[in-house]
């Protein structure tokens, strides 16, 4: 379990975390709800060592990473898909795949890369191909599979259906929700609650800094709060 | 006083023309643009005095032989303004420290009309050290017109966020322009009156040293303000005096001044008064706005995943 | 002939040093303008250390010097001075230049020591215990240290074109250049490979100022700045980031240069390169083989 | 393509328009960001420009204000074509704008950051000292309407988001502009203080000013804005009464995606 206890962080003088508690379990998506600026991506950071953190632990599987450095979190076993996929546009998509396998062994990374060319056929035939020629769509498969090549337990995922055309974002989440019924622990921030809420198991909604709700997708569907601040009562529910 | 003045004239000039160097690379870092051109338009100012003392038969006023070097070295400063308008930052700085350096190869290699590598001797001239403090009391006045007010606020858009402020109407590229012109007189106005007051000038005096010198005294003193420069100016030349070990590891530690403020102290001396004084400011107001910071306290949260993504969107 | 010979013996020097610096600016963001001085220091220590024994010092451990003190040198320069500049700027406009103001400030202390200790003289590896005999090749002359420049040169070039090329870490390095925050999230560790790879640029630079000091008699206090304003021209010219860029234009520069001071009396050779420096500035900023963005929104 | 589908806008006086782009065409390399389109802003009202991530909103708001070239199509300010035009001057003309980044001068105070709109140069006639004393006034002015009298000797790192988000457009409005543009405004704000924005802005149209919101929140956009362009892939696929325009199935599907109707 990568246990997230009691995290606060701050940016300066404004007080981004106070207090969050969530868990990411494997086999299952926990998808964490919010406005912009809500400490959703703040979190994410703190958990991977890009953000110092004033109090508060991250546990994975009972061992204590906090405030560790970035690559030592990963090593530990974490991943983290950024928001806007962030693949290294001039080098090829092998090159981006074996660079997220790159604290695993030659054999393990080679073994992994066949998987993931399994999993993404896409990748396969463009993999000579510089990765900033990729779409959109195909860019967030090439990020997930980079997560992937880590072999990690645990993988964090940034808003991934960001900027993408509507049609590929059922495919994104359909794969994340893949990666998780493969044993993995996924921790989803996603703006668009509707399709985030069909892959997922449990919601986690966080305002302000805090954590306002915790439960399993039909709690969240049930609740009034949730529904008026990420699904409904827009102009649009016609 | 007056013995003391006698013994430390030459310390006195020299502060003086430190400051108006390190000014030809200060205006222009002002206005965002990180030259160091000031250096070459030394040179040009410096070379052309000579040339015009030396040559001419009659006694030159320094008026006419300085004032050719600012000539030259503006028209100088216009054309290379207009050839490296594309470039920005490193790219800028690199190419002008190479403008720089070729005047110097041009100065060893000018034969008779430079003296090649020992340079020009015998530049001689009625020039006072009063005129020189006239001229840098103008600048600092010019200047001090520049740092305030209207102007002042445009000019720190120009530098800290040159597309914010042509949004705000301001018009970047003329500012540009100007800051080459204001190296140009600046830097020339330094060469031509240390030659006169020295009435000697070779290609050692022109060279990579230079920038570092005038770099320190910027560094140290700060960047933000011709005060700055004056601050730097003083400690930079009248500290290797004091310190007598100093004398002989001057260069040395001038480096070590260099190093050490680009880690800590980016805004030099003046930046540390300046956070100082800050820092009392904000004091008073936190006692007198505390609902303020309440407010501020309520909103917060909304602030870092906007400050966190606009870093990434400009790491991408 | 005998010009060809000493262009691509200079090409190789300038390829040494240019290879190092283009190294560390096209991945860690470090444009370090301490480079020229530790070329310099690096040449220099190994003439103070062949006083110090009486001129008993091997060739090889001339060079191996240079290697160590360049090495060494780079490695201080960037955990005392330009990893903590990288780390505290607030932006990377202000880091850019808060960088090269520090790196021109380490770069005045090296010079300044050796000013002092030469009195601004030039200084040389007088005959050691080293011979320099030549040989004729093809109708010209090549010296045993050319031939030993040309080895150093063709190997440690190839070397690290492979490196970077086909290895993991020189991947993760390349990565590191596009974005160093993603970088690390792949587990790669930057503080390691930042030293590594300054550690390389640093040696590259003391080899080939053992090697100039050898094969072109002496070097000044201030050779270094020169030399670090060729290697920028080189760098442009090739375009920043390409390892292959950089390589060609150290040879066409030395070529350029080769050709001046065979056909004039070789006090414009500077300007050569300062002027080749603009030309590629104004016409084609992002040089021979500079990488365009690759990108699609 | 979705025009027809679109209720014709109630037939209104021919007002004047304060800023016409025709067929505006903007190529990045290979890549058509903007791609033939047409926006009419009318005097006096707020419009509204919606699109998903990379539609182009961000593009042709840099277009419209000279900050980068077009491949095509004609650009009219208050009647003056301006394709040659640059940038300040334009500001100069009467063009203000926020951008979608918070970009404050950060060693300024408020005060001076907002005071750097009021020395845009709109020279009106009047001598330099009554400009400078009705300057000073507009300035305190604006400041009190955007109730940021308690922060002006702040800097902006002392501020909130929220906070400085205002005192942009308190920057933009010293301008006293003819034509607003305000690219994302409420982009990471609260709930609260997107309501104080939009009340901002509502109130500035009631006086008179003309203003283009490029905004993600459907919902502030169909409460504040007259009229709405709904924008995807570089081109227009929408555009009228924000109401109806939301409501089209391409710009649903293009905004929300699809399956959000069967589940809403």
């Amino acid at each position: 379990m990568l246990e997230i206890d009691e995290l606060h962080v701050s940016y300066g003088k404004v007080r981004a975390v106070r207090g969050v508690s969530l868990a990411a379990r494997p086999g299952r998506v926990t998808l964490v709800l919010g406005a912009n600026g809500a400490g959703k991506t703040t979190t994410l950071r703190a958990v991977m060592g890009l953000q110092s953190v004033d109090s508060g632990r991250v546990r994975v599987d009972g061992t204590d990473i906090t405030g560790k450095d970035t690559h030592k979190v990963v090593r530990a076993g974490v991943s983290l898909v950024p928001e806007g996929r962030r693949v290294f546009a001039p080098l090829t998509v092998e090159e981006n795949l074996l660079l997220g396998g790159y604290s695993t062994s030659a054999t393990d990374r080679a073994d992994t890369l066949q998987k993931v060319y399994g999993m993404f056929p896409i990748l396969s035939d463009r993999r000579d191909g510089a990765a900033g020629l990729l779409s959109g769509g195909e860019q967030q498969m090439l990020a997930f599979g980079r997560a992937l090549m880590s072999r990690s337990k645990y993988v964090l995922m940034d808003e991934p259906s960001m900027g993408l055309a509507p049609s590929v974002v059922q495919t994104v989440l359909m794969t994340a929700r893949e990666i998780a019924d493969s044993g993995i622990g996924v921790l989803m921030v996603e703006q668009n609650a509707e399709a985030g809420l069909q892959v997922a198991d449990e919601v986690v909604a966080i305002s302000q800094g805090e954590v306002g709700f915790t439960g399993d997708v039909a709690a969240a569907r049930a609740d009034r709060a949730i529904l008026r601040a990420f699904l409904g009562e827009s102009a649009l529910s016609n | 006083m007056s013995a003391w003045y006698d013994a430390h004239l030459i310390l006195v000039q020299a502060t003086f023309i430190s400051f108006l160097v390190a000014l030809s690379i200060q205006f222009p870092m002002r206005m965002g643009v990180f030259s160091f051109a000031g250096v070459a338009n030394y040179a040009l100012g410096a070379y052309t005095a000579a040339i015009v003392v030396v040559r001419s038969d009659e006694i030159v006023s320094p008026v006419v032989s300085v004032g050719a070097g600012v000539l030259v070295a503006v028209v100088v400063s216009l054309i290379l303004a207009l050839i490296v308008r594309r470039l920005r930052g490193l790219y800028l700085a690199m190419a002008t420290i190479s403008v720089s350096l070729i005047v110097q190869v041009i100065a060893f290699n000018g034969g008779e009309l430079t003296g090649g590598a020992s340079g020009m001797f015998g530049v001689i001239s009625d020039l006072t050290i009063g005129s020189v403090i006239v001229v840098c009391v103008v600048a600092a006045g010019i200047l001090t017109w520049t740092e305030r007010g209207t102007l002042g606020r445009r000019i720190d858009a120009v530098r800290d966020d040159p597309e914010l402020a042509v949004s705000m109407g301001i018009n970047v590229n003329r500012y540009r322009l100007v800051a080459f012109v204001g190296s140009g007189v600046f830097g020339s106005l330094a060469g031509g009156l240390e030659v006169l007051l020295r009435s000697t000038i070779s290609p050692v005096n022109v060279g990579f040293s230079l920038v570092v010198t005038a770099l320190t005294i910027i560094i140290v003193g700060g960047y933000r303000s011709w005060v700055g420069a004056a601050i730097g100016a003083v400690i930079v030349t009248w500290l290797p005096f004091y310190l007598q070990a100093m004398e002989r590891y001057q260069q040395v530690i001038y480096g070590l001044f260099v190093v050490v403020a680009a880690i800590f102290v980016p805004g030099g001396l003046l930046g540390i008064a300046d956070q100082a004084r800050r820092r009392l400011v904000r004091r008073q107001l936190e006692h007198e706005d505390q609902e303020a910071a309440a407010e501020q306290d309520a909103g917060g949260a909304a602030v870092v995943d906007a400050v966190g993504a606009s870093r990434k969107e400009e790491a991408r | 002939m005998q010009e060809l010979i000493n262009a691509v013996s200079l090409g190789c020097i300038y390829m040494l040093f240019a290879m190092g610096m283009s190294l560390v600016w096209g991945t860690l963001d470090v444009l370090n303008f301490a480079h020229g001085s530790i070329f310099m220091f690096s040449a220099f220590s190994g003439f103070y250390l062949m006083q110090e024994t009486g001129n008993s010092l091997p060739l090889a451990a001339l060079l191996l010097v240079g290697v160590v003190v360049g090495a060494l040198m780079s490695v201080l320069a960037y955990q005392l001075v330009l990893r903590p500049i990288l780390r505290r700027a607030k932006d990377k406009d202000s880091a850019e230049r808060q960088i090269l103001i520090g790196g021109i400030g380490l770069a005045g202390i090296p010079v300044a020591i050796v000013q002092i200790q030469t009195l601004s003289n030039p200084f040389s590896f007088r005959a050691g215990s080293f011979e320099v005999a030549s040989y004729d090749f093809l109708g010209a002359r090549i010296s045993n240290i050319q031939i030993v420049i040309w080895v150093v040169g063709v190997l440690l070039g190839t070397a690290v074109v492979l490196w970077l090329r086909r290895s993991r870490s020189g991947l993760a390095l390349r990565s590191i250049g596009v974005d160093s925050e993603v970088a690390s999230l792949m587990g790669i560790d930057q503080g390691r490979l930042g030293v590594a790879a300054m550690a390389v640029a640093g040696g590259m630079a003391g080899l080939s100022g053992a090697l100039l000091c050898v094969s072109f008699g002496a070097l000044t206090a201030e050779s270094g700045d020169v030399l670090l304003l060729k290697a920028f021209a080189i760098i442009i010219l090739g375009g920043v980031g390409s390892m292959l860029g950089t390589i060609i234009g150290a040879f066409f520069l030395a070529g350029a240069e080769t050709l001046l001071i065979a056909n004039t009396s070789g006090t414009w050779v500077d300007a050569v390169s300062f002027g080749l420096l603009f030309l590629v500035l104004l016409v084609r900023p992002q040089g021979i083989l500079g990488r365009q963005e690759v990108r699609r929104t | 393509m979705t025009q027809h589908t679109v209720p014709p806008t109630v037939a209104e006086p021919a007002s004047a328009l304060v800023l016409d782009a025709r067929d505006v065409a903007i190529h990045f390399g290979g890549v058509k960001a903007v791609d033939g389109v047409t926006m009419e802003i009318a005097e006096g009202k707020i419009f509204g420009l919606l699109g998903p991530n990379g539609s182009g909103k961000s593009t042709i708001l840099a277009g419209i204000t000279r900050l980068v070239p077009l491949k095509s199509g004609s650009l009219t300010f208050d009647g003056r074509p301006y394709d040659d035009v640059p940038t300040f001057k334009l500001a100069r003309w009467g063009m203000a704008r926020t951008f979608q980044t918070v970009r404050l001068l950060g060693d300024l105070t408020v005060e001076q950051n907002i005071l750097l709109g009021a020395d845009v140069g709109r020279s009106s006639g009047v001598s330099r000292r009554a400009a400078a004393t009705e300057r000073k006034e507009c300035v305190a002015d604006v400041i009190d309407r955007t109730g940021l009298a308690k922060f002006v000797k702040w800097t902006p790192s002392e501020l909130s988001y929220g906070v400085q988000r205002r005192v942009e457009i308190a920057r933009a409005i010293v301008m006293q502009p003819r034509l607003l543009l305000l690219d994302e405004p409420v982009a990471g704000m609260t709930k609260s203080e997107k309501l104080e924005i939009a009340a901002l802005l509502s109130d500035l149209r009631a006086q008179g000013l003309t203003q283009l919101l490029v905004e993600h929140d459907v919902q502030m956009m169909v409460d504040t804005c007259d009229h709405l362009y709904a924008m995807n892939f570089g081109k227009l696929i929408g555009e009228g009464v924000p109401a109806d325009v939301v409501k089209t199935p391409a710009v649903q599907e293009a905004y929300m995606g699809k399956g959000w109707r069967a589940d809403a």
